[in-house]
């Protein structure tokens, strides 16, 4: 069913009793010539793109949980593509134009809402380091602007000039960047996807990954056995778990990072705003809830949920940074479990087994690389060849010395 | 775990007083150790999901770096002993 | 009038009139009143708007649950937007205003939108405003986000304080109803640290809305009686105001008090809100149970509550909630609700009972429709009647009120935050709490005891059990009486209804956002079935309660369309905060300057008495430049410091630097594994440059090595990583090498250190300074310890940042000031000058340099062009395997280079890129970086390092300096990166 | 030329002045003491201790495994490491402190309240005993804490960070009217 204005009047005037399931609940068949390991974004648009663009259709996701119950559900849904490194800005900015047509391809709204990322700046060197990554950003033909301190007064007035600890010299803003709603990136893909005949399996957990001769032939999960062409492993925050059943070693730490959502309010943020003295970063949803988040917790876990002294701070940095927050409440918080890589970048890519294909390592900036990591994986697994804006997200990368380590901050996941 | 900790040196002591550094299982290769050690040494992780060492390092408090031994879903702790102590167990 | 005070009873002040105002109009209250029971007693039933119809909504229940209620109390700066009134303390002076309404409460032409809402259901927004796709951020989604949210936030700075505490406690307790106050009078009796903490400002709980006797006097003077005795008692905190909102590993409790929330005057002296942290033993959550509304057509219009909550304000308050009630219930509380009016002479309309057969007593001549439903409400902004439906025949019975019951659901959202999940109880027909160890127990109604003798006694034996397992003597104590009740016939009972059929108008599931039982339907029939989804699509259970009255019955009719057990559905997590807390009172008294610590210089007096100005770095405040009279600009007093020091000699403040001792028999060993060049054979009381790689092969960190004794080592770092090195340093100590003999610590307080440089340095040190200091006798690179004349114990480094003749002084921290003044005046005759780290930086980059604008974590030392440093003959150091790789030696890297503009007058910035010239910008053409760039009044240009592809084999080559975000160009030539006295002939002048 | 180097107070810009009553709960600065870090060396933590704690007017504090920070009050700073140097100078390394550390005195009978508000450590006496001392995080800032009476703590802090924690704890202070001086 075609989604539009004419679609919600005609189903509302028969009582809204028309409306069909927006992807089927399939059986598994016996054999796919591909399957998805993960029904979150990545796995779901990876699935879209395969059956659309590279005709790959037999294809199966399989997904433990309820589809979107990873991180693509708990995040703080920003989308942007302001990256210094050539072996990241490329692939974010690919991602960014797919987002920019992604309603229209999908039928679905996700509501993009490019409202701008600024990230503040606060010392000369800071500022020094933005106006080198917006350089590059603009090397790829991606706009960037250095908004200083009495222009950014204008645009922001409510941030605290005055007696911040660390004091707001300006910021540097990507106005294209913005936010989209989480779960309805999971539920149009999986859409779109199960109208191009892919079979979307939720409530299979994958526990066991055949192989004969070298070569994946199946995957064994709480539905049975499910032989495969292909298999893709799109399950970040699990990577590794789901790696180990092929013998795979991963560059990667599990780690817990917060998100918070205050009460709704009358709109009174515009823009996603990055905290330079801290992580902090904060934007307002379409409810009206300011959605924000900081660091991770530190620790390797699994388990969704955070600890107070990180949340608190947290709070410290969203108050330094903007006075009056003090009296908004924090309605809730959740931890999403994040495949933390070793130069804080992502891995498309082979594996030493033949038909085995592994997306992990999203670090905290998986959501934004929905679009993107979908349609590379997909062009890796159809073609078996890597699309040249994920060049640099090779896993031999650490082995040959060719880190992306857009922090500068070492093989030590929990500081990336 | 996530909220106390109980420095062998120092007692119960909360999270913020900790700087945590990783996984605690690993070992320094030989400097003639192969290209393949060294690359797992520094850049490949177990990451167990369950029981697993951790290196927290007590910033705030004794200086030390403790090796806790803790789980990864539920949080508890299972004991934390002395970073020195163990590496040269593990050494051994 | 329909809502009105009772003449007599309740706990309110009669004697204390509190005056305060609603959407401006001016009402009065009493001590003790809750606002919503306060407006309810002026018959102010129509208190908001809904999120996205704009319906009219009023009180629904009588505490933190209230999903209607929210009103922005206060105003400007001080403005609580979305705040309950259920739980907003009357005080003198109060103001509320009503929320999400255009023009006002009563005419809000926002309720158009309730005639749209065929069109508007859950998740329609998913499914068009997609085309033309240019409306979508030009009109769509504007009008979108105007109607979001309910309150407003001013975004001003907040006037009040905040701040946090730690506490520690044998037991603590969550909740201060019957279970809760008897568990801690066992427990303190028993003489366990114990805390009680409580939302409400009174103590009591249930048991001040109770009709019940407890040890033959009223319920609430028994809580009384109890809470005074726990007063008197030294191990005992009670916390009142004091709601526990997250429950975190190790058995650590957030909690927040609303110190001064609830005060007219508030003093300066005290935070506004405080946090608490609560280490506790063992917890008991005793936080009783929620009654559940009823999902039934038209069950939102003002005047349908909760029937618990008018029993609440009628017993409580002394406020009735209407002349004439009417009871729905699914169970016996409605019948409870229905006997204590009566008691206070409030006429029962009827009471509508969804059961068949039920042995509820009815008061005196009420009407009870038994097997009966009520389908639609009357009334437009009030309730004026109630449409009940029996065996296929309707009747319309007139009310002002209606109090509805759906059973009783525990209170266990703590219970259920750290993973575990709820059961589901057959027996209870509701979610209890999972077995989470011994840390937290459930006790009382939490637990699924829904008697008051019940709870009284579990929280005697709860409390004892606990008293026990830690080793304390706890005295066997009766369990109070109750009068009536015995603990079987007092037990409610009730049938599970979770919709009620029928609906003739909506029936709504969560009131504030608007959620109605079709919304639910539209979800399962497109595949949102699951409750996570049904969740998220429909937006149920997502609003400021958290679903706390409206999750249960959305779990009952998902299990009810999908025709299996609310078991198999199950809950949505359990996440913190119980209820939302403040941005403010989590952030506690770090804000503002406070926000981080801040660290000051032993110079700081110094530099601030020689006028400097102050620039942050980290947590340190350094001078960053020394303005003299008639310099308008930075730059006219960074040049002029820059000239002095190449010309004269001038004083810098390096205290910040990172110091480390160094001792043991192994600390040449360990400094040798640590840096990259060789160590072991530095000679005592000579210093050394050394550079520190990570073991991946970059470089960490440089700084200076010196030797004082054959195992005495003296080390620093860079300003900025001077914690890291310490702790990877420990690392290495402890875990890496912990046979190694050696042990330091940090001496960077200890010691104020100033470089002194300059072709006239030596002349002006020499003044202070008995020793000869003398190329011949103190050469570049010697490092000693030396007494001042008049016997200040200090060390003296000739080591240089700049180029030029240069020592470093260190002398101990409280002397610096004095000693810094001292070669002040000694270097009068000098010229000396003051000078900053901005003069610091164009020094440096004068001579090629390095700092961590150049170092950022990505670069080699061949890179920086320091591969002499890099000791391959070494066997082992860090970093040293991993440097081989081969992206960390590939021909086509970036090195260090200089660049100078070709047109003399043109200035560079860091950040630029580099474009060979003439070709077309793209991250495939980008050649490099600028890491620093400045103006060099020794050259009288602009000079900048940077790094460039191979740019050691390009020197001579233009290129272009593309700054393109600030949209500057400029040619420069490739250079050496060393600008100024390239052959070092100052520097061992 | 022949100085006598006057020596200033990390929070001499704080202090100065004429000295205020001190109130109940009271912040008393140590003027001048003399502190020195000890670090045993490896092996000898049993025996420097006992040699430490053998001498009446030291005060010893406790950082970490074979690490304490001396106090005296008696001492000049060079007289303080020269007799621990003879004390314990071949079974540790000694390290002079006495311009890089602060210590100031927290005493009356809010005294537990108030630091329970940057402490995360059970202050209870039988919990933090009479003579116990430990490095703590205060806030955001790591002092040595010591327990020197039922009602008393000191606290011993970075100099560069003295300001910093000075301010915070008198913020803390501020609902029991906490007062400051330097000690005579």
């Amino acid at each position: 069913m075609r989604y539009s204005a004419f679609s919600i009047v005609r189903n509302a005037l028969s009582g809204n009793l028309n409306w069909k399931p927006q992807w089927r609940q399939p059986q598994p068949k016996s054999h796919y010539d591909v399957i998805i390991v993960g029904g979150g974004g990545h796995g779901l648009a990876t699935a879209y793109y395969l059956a659309k663009e590279f005709g790959v259709k037999n294809v199966a996701v399989l997904e433990k949980g309820y589809l979107g119950s990873g991180n693509v559900g708990r995040n703080t849904t920003i989308v942007r593509s302001n990256y210094m490194l050539p072996g990241n800005e490329p692939f974010y900015e690919f991602s960014m134009k797919l987002w920019e047509g992604l309603e229209q391809d999908l039928n679905y709204n996700v509501m993009l809402s490019q409202r701008g990322v600024i990230m503040l700046y606060h010392s000369d060197g800071q500022r020094d380091a933005y106006v080198r990554r917006g350089n590059a950003m603009w090397m790829e033909g991606v706009s960037a602007e250095l908004i200083e301190r009495e222009q950014l007064k204008k645009m922001i007035p409510f941030l605290n000039y005055d007696h911040a600890r660390y004091p707001i010299l300006g910021g540097l803003l990507q106005r294209r960047a913005g936010t989209a709603r989480h779960d309805a990136v999971a539920w149009g893909y999986a859409r779109g996807a199960d109208q191009h005949g892919v079979d979307i399996i939720e409530h299979c957990e994958v526990t066991g990954i055949r192989r004969e001769n070298g070569v994946v032939t199946g995957v064994e999960t709480s539905k049975g056995f499910i032989g495969c062409g292909k298999l893709a492993l799109a399950a970040a925050g699990n990577s590794s778990r789901v790696g180990e059943m092929a013998d795979l070693k991963l560059p990667l730490e599990s780690h817990v990072l917060q998100a918070f959502v205050t009460e709704g309010l009358k709109p009174c943020i515009d823009h996603v705003i990055v905290y330079g003295g801290g992580h902090f970063y904060i934007s307002q949803s379409d409810k009206g809830g300011l959605v924000f988040g900081a660091e991770i917790d530190g620790y390797s876990s699994y388990a969704q949920r955070g600890n107070l002294a990180t949340a608190e701070h947290v709070m410290e940095e969203g108050v330094s940074m903007i006075p009056g927050l003090s009296r908004v409440r924090v309605l809730r918080a959740w931890g999403g479990v994040m495949d933390m890589s070793m130069d804080g970048s992502p891995i498309i890519d082979r594996t030493s087994i033949d038909n085995l294909y592994l997306n992990c390592g999203w670090c905290y900036g998986g959501f934004k690389a929905t679009p993107a990591s979908g349609y590379c994986f997909a062009h890796l697994i159809a073609r078996n060849d890597t699309h040249p804006v994920a060049r640099a997200l090779r896993l031999d990368r650490f082995a040959r010395g060719y880190a992306v380590d857009e922090a500068g901050a070492g093989p030590q996941p929990n500081l990336h | 775990m996530a909220s106390l900790i109980t420095c062998p040196h120092c007692g119960v002591r909360p999270k913020e007083e900790f700087a945590i550094r990783g996984d605690a299982s690993l070992v320094r290769p030989a400097p003639s150790a192969s290209d393949e050690a060294w690359h797992d040494y520094v850049y490949v992780r177990a990451n167990p999901r369950g029981r697993t060492v951790e290196h927290w390092h007590h910033v705030a408090g004794c200086r030390r770096f403790l090796v806790v031994e803790r789980d990864t879903v539920t949080h508890e702790v299972y004991s934390v002993v002395d970073g020195a102590a163990a590496a040269r167990e593990a050494q051994r | 009038m329909t809502a009105y005070r009772l003449s007599s009873g309740g706990l309110v002040d009669r004697s204390k009139v509190l005056s305060f105002t609603f959407d401006g109009r001016p009402l009065r209250g009493f001590a003790g009143d809750t606002l919503a029971s306060a407006l309810l007693a002026n018959d102010q039933l129509l208190v908001g708007r809904s999120f996205k119809y704009h319906r009219p909504r009023g009180i629904v229940s009588a505490g933190p649950s209230e999903p209607n209620a929210l009103v922005t109390l206060g105003s400007g700066a001080r403005s609580d937007p979305n705040t309950k009134a259920t739980v907003a303390e009357l005080y003198a002076g109060l103001t509320a205003k009503s929320q999400n309404r255009w023009p006002s409460l009563g005419f809000d032409v926002g309720a158009v939108n309730g005639l749209l809402s065929p069109f508007l259901g859950a998740g329609f927004y998913y499914k068009t405003f997609m085309w033309p796709k240019q409306l979508w951020e030009k009109l769509y989604e504007p009008v979108i986000r105007r109607a979001a949210g309910l309150g407003r936030a001013v975004l001003e700075r907040d006037p009040e304080s905040y701040e946090k505490s730690w506490a520690f406690c044998d037991l603590l307790i969550v909740g201060g109803g019957p279970a809760g106050l008897m568990a801690a009078l066992i427990a303190g009796r028993a003489g366990l640290r114990v805390i009680l903490a409580d939302e409400d400002f009174r103590l009591g709980g249930s048991l001040l809305s109770e009709t019940e006797t407890v040890d033959g006097s009223p319920a609430s003077a028994f809580a009384e009686r109890v809470v005074a005795e726990l007063q008197s008692l030294d191990n005992v905190t009670l916390l009142s105001r004091t709601t526990v909102f997250g429950w975190y590993d190790d058995n650590v409790f957030g909690a927040v008090e609303r110190v001064q929330k609830h005060v007219a005057d508030p003093s300066a002296k005290l935070p506004t809100e405080r946090v608490w942290r609560i280490a506790a033993k063992r917890a008991l959550l005793a936080t009783g149970a929620e009654e559940r509304p009823l999902v039934f057509g038209g069950n939102d219009r003002p005047g349908v509550m909760m029937a618990g909550a008018v029993s609440t304000y009628a017993e409580r308050y002394g406020v009735s909630a209407g002349k004439s009630v009417a009871i729905f219930t699914s169970g016996s509380s409605g019948y409870r609700t229905a006997r204590g009016l009566s008691a206070k002479g409030v006429t029962i309309s009827a009471i509508v009972d969804s059961r068949a057969d039920a042995s509820d007593a009815a008061p005196d001549g009420v009407r009870v429709i038994r097997s009966g439903a009520v389908v639609d409400t009357k009334g437009r902004q009030r309730l004026s009647g109630i449409v009940v439906e029996r065996s296929g025949f309707e009747e319309l019975i007139g009310c002002d009120a209606l109090g509805m019951s759906g059973g009783w659901s525990p209170v266990i959202h703590l219970a259920c935050q750290r993973g575990a999940r709820p059961v589901w109880s057959e027996e209870l027909k509701a979610f209890s709490a999972p077995n989470v160890g011994n840390g937290l127990r459930i006790v009382g109604s939490a637990n699924g005891v829904y008697t008051l003798s019940g709870c009284l006694r579990d929280g005697v034996e709860k409390a004892t059990a606990i008293a026990t397992e830690l080793g304390f003597n706890a005295a066997a104590a009766p369990v109070p009486v109750t009068e009536t009740e015995t603990e079987t016939e007092g037990e409610p009972s009730f049938a599970a209804l979770w919709y009620v059929p029928g609906a003739r108008s909506k029936a709504f599931v969560d009131f504030q956002n608007d959620v109605h039982a079709r919304d639910l339907g539209l979800a399962l029939r497109e595949g949102f079935g699951h409750v996570e989804h049904a969740k998220r699509y429909t937006t149920s259970g997502m609003a400021t309660d958290q679903g706390k009255l409206s999750n249960i019955n959305a779990v009952g009719i998902l299990a009810g369309m999908r025709g299996v057990s609310p078991a198999e559905v199950g809950t949505t997590t359990f996440r913190p905060f119980y209820t939302p807390v403040s941005f403010g009172a989590l952030a506690g008294t770090s804000r503002d300057g406070h926000a981080t610590p801040t660290r000051k210089s032993p110079l700081h007096e110094w530099a601030r008495k020689n006028g400097a100005t102050f620039v942050d770095s980290g947590l340190w405040f350094r001078s960053a430049w020394f303005p003299r009279a008639g310099e308008k600009t930075w730059r006219e007093s960074v040049d002029r410091e820059v000239l002095n020091v190449r010309a004269n000699v001038g004083l810098c403040d390096v205290s910040t630097l990172g110091k480390i001792e160094v001792f043991g028999a192994d600390a040449a060993e360990f400094l040798n594994r640590l840096y990259c060049n060789p160590m072991l054979k530095l000679p005592v009381g000579k210093a050394r440059y050394g550079l520190m790689l990570r073991e991946d092969g970059f470089v960490f960190d440089d700084g200076t090595v010196s030797r004082f004794a054959e195992d005495h080592f003296f080390v620093t770092t860079t300003t900025a990583m001077a914690g890291a090195v310490m702790s990877h340093m420990d690392y290495c100590a402890q875990v890496l090498w912990p046979d190694l003999k050696v042990r330091f610590c940090s001496v960077s307080d200890q010691w104020a250190q100033m470089a002194i440089a300059g072709p006239k340095a030596r002349d002006v040190l020499q003044q202070l300074i008995d020793e000869d200091i003398s190329e011949a006798v103190f050469p570049f690179l010697a490092a000693r310890s030396m007494v001042l004349r008049g016997g200040i114990n200090a060390r003296l480094f000739r080591i240089s940042f700049s180029g030029e003749l240069a020592f470093e002084l260190a002398v101990p921290a409280g002397y610096g000031e004095a000693v810094a003044e001292q070669i002040m005046e000694a270097g009068r005759a000098h010229d000396i000058c003051a000078y900053g780290v901005e003069a610091l930086n164009v020094l440096r980059l004068e001579k090629g340099l390095l700092t961590h604008a150049e170092f950022d974590g990505r670069v080699t030392p061949d890179d920086a062009g320091l591969g002499r440093m890099f000791s391959a003959q070494k066997h082992d150091f860090i970093g040293k395997h991993l440097s081989a790789r081969y992206g960390l030696t590939a021909a086509d890297r970036m090195q260090l280079v200089g660049l100078k503009p070709v047109d003399k007058d043109k200035d560079m910035r860091a950040g630029a890129h580099l474009l060979k010239e003439g070709m077309k910008p793209s991250t495939l053409n980008d050649q490099g970086w600028v890491s620093s760039a400045g103006y060099s009044p020794v050259l009288g240009q602009h000079i900048a390092l940077a790094f460039l592809k191979s740019g050691r084999e390009r020197y001579g080559e233009k290129i272009v300096v593309w700054d393109k975000l600030r949209d500057h160009e400029v040619v420069a030539e490739v250079c050496d990166p060393v600008f100024v006295d390239p052959e070092n002939k100052k520097l061992k002048a | 030329m022949v100085r006598d180097y006057n020596n200033r107070h990390a929070l001499d810009q704080k202090l100065r002045g004429a000295p205020k009553p001190a109130h109940a709960d009271h912040l008393e600065v140590g003027h001048w003491q003399a502190i020195a870090t000890v670090l045993a060396h490896v092996g000898l933590d049993a025996a420097v201790e006992r040699a430490l704690s053998s001498t009446p007017d030291l005060s010893l504090r406790y950082c970490g495994p074979g690490e304490w920070l001396v106090v005296s009050g008696v001492d000049t700073p060079v007289g303080l490491m020269r007799r621990l140097d003879m004390l314990c100078g071949t079974q540790a390394h000694v390290v002079d402190h006495s311009d890089g550390r602060v210590l100031m005195r927290l005493s009356g009978p809010s005294a537990r309240q108030i630091l329970a508000k940057g402490i995360g450590v059970d202050l209870h006496p039988a919990a933090f005993v009479l003579c116990g001392s430990t490095n703590v995080l205060c806030g955001h800032i790591a002092i040595n804490l010591a327990r020197t009476g039922e009602d008393v703590f000191e606290l011993i802090v970075s100099r560069s960070f003295a300001e910093s924690l000075f301010e915070d704890l008198m913020t803390m202070g501020r609902p029991f009217d906490l007062s400051a001086a330097f000690s005579e």
